[in-house]
């Protein structure tokens, strides 16, 4: 068979992606529904935004507000933040680390169409009769009481997507550590495979609790547990603890990739290797280890006592430490260079002082006694919109700018980049450095309204004003996506010129089965070392030979189908419970049929031999004469 | 694709050689088994025996550690080479594992 | 604004030599909000005592970003490529490990010059020993105040006096009171910005802290701090506003007689109106006795909705509807309240009165009869 | 090289579950899986310690008032038992020897039933003997989870055996499944590991009070 590409239609394009388990297209899935979810979330955040421009506003209800609310947390987080970097692990990983693909390509796809359909289930909740309302936290209380069915969306929603999270991160776990090109030693390894290899690992141990928790609260709501119903001895702390065990690390799986894509750059357009490699590597994983000591932070008012307090205020700023040496050596890898500021650099130079404030303001949150004033404030909401949107946000805006070449062959248009860089960066501070003060002068988070009188008017129209320069940053950049896609302008392998790691040195895109002859890797930035010894590609430590590939399938599909189905399911029964069986009868069907699919298409799966292909010699050597497209 | 691991240069004795070895192993199984069966029946006696809890709660806890010691690295050849990823991910999870049950031990009251 | 900024360099700073800076930042910092919310002006010792941490903790900070600034701002102006050179090829450095050391260090000692004062201070504002104290007879020398947080309002129950008030909370100035918090349904979050931090209202357990009311500060905003809710807890989490009365210990014994003595007798209606109100709230009329006790004694602790007792001296009516200013106000609010209760505050149990359930004249009595119910003051 | 590719007892490599890259993979995931798995038994564990005996009122019954010796010890015996047997089949499987690590696999299963048949004895002894139910208070809610993971993790463990056997009964063993046969061993050593917490935590020491 011939590997070149050929002239699809829609259709079969269609189900090429419903079935791809190759590794950049999937990164491609992830990065389109990542990018819709953002939207999404970023419209909920404009609302709550347009809601409390000025006092005693009534442009949304307070329970719908609480919804917004929640939604807005809920999918920035899990739907577009972990996603969107999923979608650079996915891309670059494999090819940073001369893999042909990573280690389970079929559970890669599973575990993006688990992502996928969790949050489809999750937002359905908007037309099946209300969103979740608790907050993305969800305590228990009062996730407990909330009335509907918006809770129920929220834990099986998040249960589904979560089950993909989780087998993401043992992938990309495995593959590093097995499939690395020869020569790539760990301490060669590039920093955004080692913090997505850290932020695996993180995953690996924070998602059981999320999961426990979650099955807590599903049989609370559900089947008539009593967890976190005090008056059957049931303890609401419980999984105030299980949240934030998962909770806290969760942010550093978020940081700790967006660190990875930030040292790229930094090295890539400074023309210099980045300073301090080993202990980048080493704050890399000290903090990972760290993120796991401190969650009780976020728990300082709960009354833990003061023992408690202390120590975990204690651990909390001993991460200032190692955070710091990253942007130090961020810093001194600039220092000597030859910075370009192309818009994915800008987006890395404006990063270290947001994320500096940021950080700076999670040390003054961490002192225990002083958070009493601050929990559940807008000094809180600030602190952290300025680490995950200063250093998050900034980094997957760096990062689509800087891998797009890779993943799609093209370049978006710099100038359009920098209108966005420069909109969105002036709309940023704009929104949230007033709000340290607005949570200091005494307004609380969460609030559907405040009143006129308390000295809380100006501040908070001018945060709305910011949020309103990011919206339109961010339809710049829809608008540059869609003439640059619609102009296709192909470009080389290394579009910046710069490129040092070996995704530089192959195709963009690159070929489905990735490197021809795996790359012999000679030390740190491999590719570099071969610019420098005047080769234009790497050199290989394999003759051409057979690949073996995987194959496509539909199972992953069918299986997280399946479970979205049985979701549904699980969360009628218990109005056909409370009907005592008059309505709602085809709810325990509809929960059985679910489950079947999926056990169903798992049988298939393991009793169904798939062994894959081979892609012969031959067809790889005619692929060198005849080109692509 | 995948390379297969080299097996030693004459395989005759090689196969003999490893018959030999996996019988021999096979042996400390059965002998760790015996170990096993026989920390338990202790464990049992014990809280039969109703001894006070202050002492019998660390020797339940640390006679549970043996036992799992026991079946991680004879049953489940954790000792063997090229388990150090895999140990590395697992002490790191019965660390985490541990934090969580201290805390919920400590500052979770009713 | 002026007095609020004196006040932070006589008590605490002190401690620390003033830095010109801390002075500065303080200063700023002490020019945001209004005085009888913002934590940026602390009205006691809690207060000033977070507030030092806060002013400290933002010094460390300050220092951090102004580091982090200069470095940065060299390196983006120095090494450009259209200062280096086009062509020019770094010397591609592996790390320095003097640096190394350097930029650990440092940020170990700054976290150690925040982390200290912090332990010492979480201790502290933890202590509350004295809640145990006793005189000779056995009584408790402090005060004690069992807070309890419902679906959108606060409950202030005082077991020593054996007086309960909702909604506003009476405290004398310059001692330490102990609040015991809890929450009747779903986690609440009881906070005083401008006097302290707040502490959770579970729905598991009891919370325990004090907070202290200075005299001074109290004047300033005509003694009434305004409180919040900082937990979500349902659609009117927004609204779950109480207030603060502050009292010198004097008027504050004072105030305690009056209330006990209200408990104990009953009052006689002033004129008919009151008297009709009084029927329309009791049995016969809407049964709004069943939620409201109107004795300052009575329901502490299980009561539906807030005890009415001192209704007619609140500074607002149900935490958001300001009675002060006009004093005429307070009929209006009453009206509105009852009337459209469900809309100012989305959620709660109360419920309006059209009307049908309720008529004009009858709302009017009862608007009459409630501004009656005093304890205090005339 | 082909995975179906069929060996003999000579050519069978030593480690044959991380011969093939996909087997080595299969083997670090599973792993990797495991520590995960550890925390969510952890998470589970702390929960039953946090509402251990909390019940509404006085007249629920408490571990202590619950729990019996004698059942205890079977249901460990038999599992510690299908642990061995489990090392038996894949000393086998090392060996090449088909047949007999099918032997091996089905005492496995046997085992491992008869120790849910127990399970699901106690469970119904506990709701009628006891009243104590997933519903009746926090504690019964937090035991029936505890325990009933693990049990869903051993019926999980012998669908897996089953499933493999009746696949792989005519193909004899080949690259391809035996890190499947392998996986599988792992796992029900892990399920193991977790019941010996589960009679020391739960049961011993809620027996002693
Ligand atoms: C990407 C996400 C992200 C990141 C990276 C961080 C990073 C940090 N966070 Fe943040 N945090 C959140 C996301 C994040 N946080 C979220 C979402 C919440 C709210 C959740 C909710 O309630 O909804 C939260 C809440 C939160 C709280 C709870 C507040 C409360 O609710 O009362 C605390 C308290 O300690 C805290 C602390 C910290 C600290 C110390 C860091 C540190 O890692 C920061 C370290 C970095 C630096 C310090 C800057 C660089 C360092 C130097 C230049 C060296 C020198 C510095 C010093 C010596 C200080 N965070
Ligand atoms: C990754 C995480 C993330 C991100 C990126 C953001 C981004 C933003 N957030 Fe975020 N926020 C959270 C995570 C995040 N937030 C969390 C966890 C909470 C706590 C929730 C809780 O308390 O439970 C929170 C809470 C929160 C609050 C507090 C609400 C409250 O407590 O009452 C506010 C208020 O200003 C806010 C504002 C914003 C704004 C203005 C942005 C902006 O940066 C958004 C910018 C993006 C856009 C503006 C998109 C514009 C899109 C369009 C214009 C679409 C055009 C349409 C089409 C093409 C179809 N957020
Ligand atoms: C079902 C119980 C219930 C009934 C019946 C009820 N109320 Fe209320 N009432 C409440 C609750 C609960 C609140 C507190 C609402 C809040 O602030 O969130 C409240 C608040 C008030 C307040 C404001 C209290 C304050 O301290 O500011 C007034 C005044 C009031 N009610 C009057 C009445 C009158 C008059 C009636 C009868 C016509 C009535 N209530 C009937 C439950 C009830
Ligand atoms: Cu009560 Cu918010
Ligand atoms: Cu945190």
């Amino acid at each position: 068979m011939s590997t070149v590409a050929q002239k699809q239609g829609f259709l079969a394009v269609l189900w090429d992606y419903l079935t791809t388990v190759d590794h950049k297209k999937i990164a491609i899935l992830y990065l389109i529904s990542g990018g819709f979810f953002f939207l999404v979330g970023g419209i909920e955040a404009m609302i709550i935004r347009i809601q409390l421009a000025v006092p005693d506003n009534n442009f949304v209800s307070a329970g719908l507000y609480n919804e917004i609310l929640t939604m807005h947390g809920t999918t920035m987080i899990f739907l577009a933040a972990m996603p969107l970097l999923f979608a650079f692990m996915n891309a670059v990983v494999p090819l940073q680390i001369g893999a042909r693909d990573v280690a389970f390509p079929f559970l890669n796809s599973l575990g993006f169409w688990l992502f996928f359909f969790g949050g489809i289930f999750l937002n359905l909740s908007w037309f099946l009769g209300g969103a979740p309302d608790a907050g993305w936290t969800s305590y228990a209380s009062l996730s407990i009481t909330s009335e509907g069915h918006g809770i129920d969306f929220y834990v099986l929603g998040l249960q589904i997507s979560g089950a993909g999270t989780l087998i993401a991160g043992i992938n990309f776990l495995v593959t590093i550590i097995n499939m690395r090109a020869p020569g790539m030693t760990y301490m060669r390894m590039p920093l955004f495979t080692w913090s997505t290899f850290v932020a695996s690992a993180l995953i690996l141990f924070a998602f059981p609790p999320l999961t426990v928790g979650l099955f807590l609260m599903l049989f609370d709501r559900m089947f008539g547990a009593n967890f976190f119903d005090v008056s059957m001895g049931g303890n609401t702390i419980i999984w105030e603890h299980l949240f934030w065990i998962f909770g806290h690390p969760e942010v550093y799986i978020l940081i700790l990739p967006a660190f990875g894509i930030f040292s790229e750059i930094f090295a890539t357009f400074s023309r210099k290797r980045l300073f301090g490699y080993a202990a980048m590597v080493f704050a890399t994983v000290l903090i990972g280890f760290l993120g796991f000591m401190v969650w009780a932070h976020h728990m300082f008012t709960v009354g833990l006592g003061p023992t408690a307090n202390a120590i975990f205020a204690v651990a909390t700023m001993a991460i200032a430490v190692p955070t710091g040496v990253k942007i130090f050596n961020w810093m001194l890898t600039m220092w000597g260079g030859s910075i370009v500021f192309t818009t994915p650099m800008l987006y890395a130079v404006a990063f270290i002082p947001s994320f500096t404030a940021g950080g700076v303001t999670g040390v003054m949150l961490a002192s225990a006694a002083a958070d009493y004033q601050y929990h559940d404030t807008y000094f809180v909401v600030a602190h952290f919109h300025y680490v995950i949107v200063g250093g998050v946000v900034l980094g997957l805006l760096a990062g689509t700018h800087f891998y797009w070449p890779k993943m799609f062959g093209t370049m978006l248009n710099e100038f359009l980049g920098k209108i966005t860089f420069w909109l969105f960066l002036i709309g940023f501070h704009a929104t949230f450095f007033v709000q340290h003060f607005l949570g200091l002068m005494g307004m609380p988070r969460r609030i559907w309204k405040f009143l006129d009188g308390q000295g809380l008017n100006l501040f908070n129209l001018i945060s709305t004003i910011g949020a309103v320069f990011m919206a339109v940053a961010v339809l710049v950049l829809v608008y540059n996506i869609i003439i640059t896609q619609i102009k296709n302008v192909r470009v080389g392998n290394d579009p910046w010129g710069d490129g040092r790691t070996l995704e530089w040195a192959i195709a963009s895109p690159p070929p489905f089965y990735n490197f021809k002859q795996l790359p012999l890797v000679r030390g740190l930035d491999p590719y570099w070392i071969e610019k420098m010894e005047g080769n234009t590609k790497m050199t290989p430590a394999e003759p051409v030979g057979d690949i073996h590939m995987p194959n496509n399938s539909f199972i992953p599909f069918v299986m997280s189908l399946g479970l979205f189905i049985a979701a549904f399911g699980a969360m009628y029964q218990v109005d056909w419970r409370a009907s005592d069986g008059e309505s709602f009868v085809w709810a325990i069907p509809v929960l059985i049929i679910g489950l079947l699919i999926t056990l169903g298409s798992m049988a298939v799966r393991s009793l169904k031999d798939d062994h894959g292909y081979h892609i012969h010699k031959e067809d790889l050597l005619k692929d060198d004469e005849g080109g692509r497209e | 694709m995948a390379t297969q691991q080299s097996t030693s240069a004459n395989p005759k004795v090689n196969y003999e050689y490893r018959r030999k070895k996996a019988a021999e192993e096979m042996r400390k199984h059965v002998t760790s088994f015996a170990l096993m069966i026989f920390v338990t029946l202790i464990a049992f006696i014990m809280v039969l025996a109703g001894f006070d809890k202050t002492f019998v709660y660390p020797v339940l806890l640390a006679l549970a550690a043996l036992q799992v010691v026991l079946q991680l690295y004879y049953f489940m050849h954790m000792s063997h080479k090229g388990h150090g990823a895999a140990a590395l991910f697992l002490y790191s999870g019965a660390l985490v594992a541990f934090i969580t049950i201290l805390t919920f031990l400590t500052i979770v009251w009713w | 604004m002026k007095e609020g900024f004196n006040e932070a360099m006589k008590k605490g700073l002190k401690k620390w030599r003033l830095l010109p800076m801390i002075a500065a930042l303080a200063f700023i910092l002490s020019g945001c909000g209004e005085p009888f919310l913002s934590a940026l002006q602390p009205a006691g010792e809690v207060a000033q005592r977070q507030y030092n941490l806060m002013v400290l903790s933002a010094v460390v900070m300050v220092v951090v970003i102004i580091v982090v600034s200069i470095v940065y701002s060299i390196a983006i102006t120095k090494f450009r490529r259209s200062k280096v050179g086009e062509d020019v090829i770094p010397k591609q450095v592996e790390g320095s490990h003097t640096l190394e050391i350097l930029w650990t260090v440092i940020p170990i000692i700054l976290v150690l010059v925040l982390a200290v004062p912090t332990v010492a201070v979480t201790f502290a504002l933890a202590d509350t020993a004295e809640m145990e104290e006793v005189d000779e007879e056995g009584n408790r020398t402090a005060l004690v105040i069992d807070v309890r947080a419902n679906l959108y309002w606060w409950e202030f129950n005082y077991p020593d006096q054996g007086i309960v008030t909702a909604q506003d909370l009476v405290v004398p100035t310059d001692q330490n009171v102990y609040f015991n918090v809890i929450a009747s349904d779903v986690k609440h979050s009881f906070w005083i910005p401008a006097v302290g931090g707040k502490i959770d209202t579970n729905v598991d357990n009891m919370n325990t802290f004090y907070l202290n009311f200075d005299s001074e500060s109290a004047e300033e905003v005509d003694n009434l701090f305004y409180g919040k809710c900082a937990e979500l807890c349902g659609p009117s989490h927004a609204l779950m506003d109480f207030k603060v009365q502050t009292l010198s210990s004097e008027d504050f014994d004072e105030w305690v007689a009056a209330m006990q003595e209200a408990g104990e007798e009953e009052s006689e209606p002033e004129n008919e109106t009151i008297a009709r109100g009084e029927e329309v709230f009791g049995n016969d009329g809407q049964a709004c006795i069943s939620c409201h006790a109107v004795s300052p004694t009575e329901r502490a602790g299980n009561s539906p909705g807030p005890n009415l007792a001192t209704f007619g001296e609140r500074s607002y009516v149900a935490g958001i509807l300001d009675n002060r200013d006009p004093e005429e106000s307070r009929e209006e609010n009453i009206k509105n309240w009852i009337r459209n209760a469900d809309k100012l505050k989305p959620g709660n149990t109360m419920g309006a009165y059209n009307e049908d359930d309720l008529s004009d004249e009858d709302l009017d009595a009862l608007t009459e009869y409630l501004m009656s119910l005093k304890v205090y003051t005339e | 090289m082909d995975a179906e590719q069929k060996f003999t007892s000579r050519t069978w490599p030593e480690s044959p579950e991380k011969t093939t890259l996909e087997g080595k993979n299969k083997f670090l995931g599973f792993w990797l899986f495991l520590g995960g798995e550890t925390v969510l038994f952890a998470s589970l564990f702390a929960t039953y310690l946090a509402l251990k005996d909390k019940v509404p009122s006085d007249d629920h019954a408490l571990a202590i008032d619950m729990f019996e010796l004698p059942l205890v010890f079977i249901m460990t015996m038999l599992l510690l038992t299908s642990s061995l047997t489990s090392v038996y089949a894949m000393y086998h499987m090392k060996n090449y020897n088909f047949q007999k690590m099918k032997t091996w696999l089905i005492i496995t299963v046997g085992l491992g039933l008869a120790f849910l048949g127990f399970e699901i004895y106690e469970f119904n002894h506990y709701v009628h003997e006891y009243h104590h139910t997933f519903t009746s208070s926090a504690f019964g809610s937090s035991f029936y989870t505890l325990v009933g993971f693990h049990g869903a993790h051993v019926v999980v463990g012998l669908g897996w055996f089953l499933l493999l056997l009746i696949r792989n009964t005519n193909r004899g063993l080949n690259l391809y499944n035996a890190p499947k046969f392998f996986l599988a061993s792992l796992y029900w050593h892990f399920i193991d590991v977790v019941w010996v917490f589960i009679f020391t935590v739960v049961y011993l020491m809620g027996m002693v009070g």
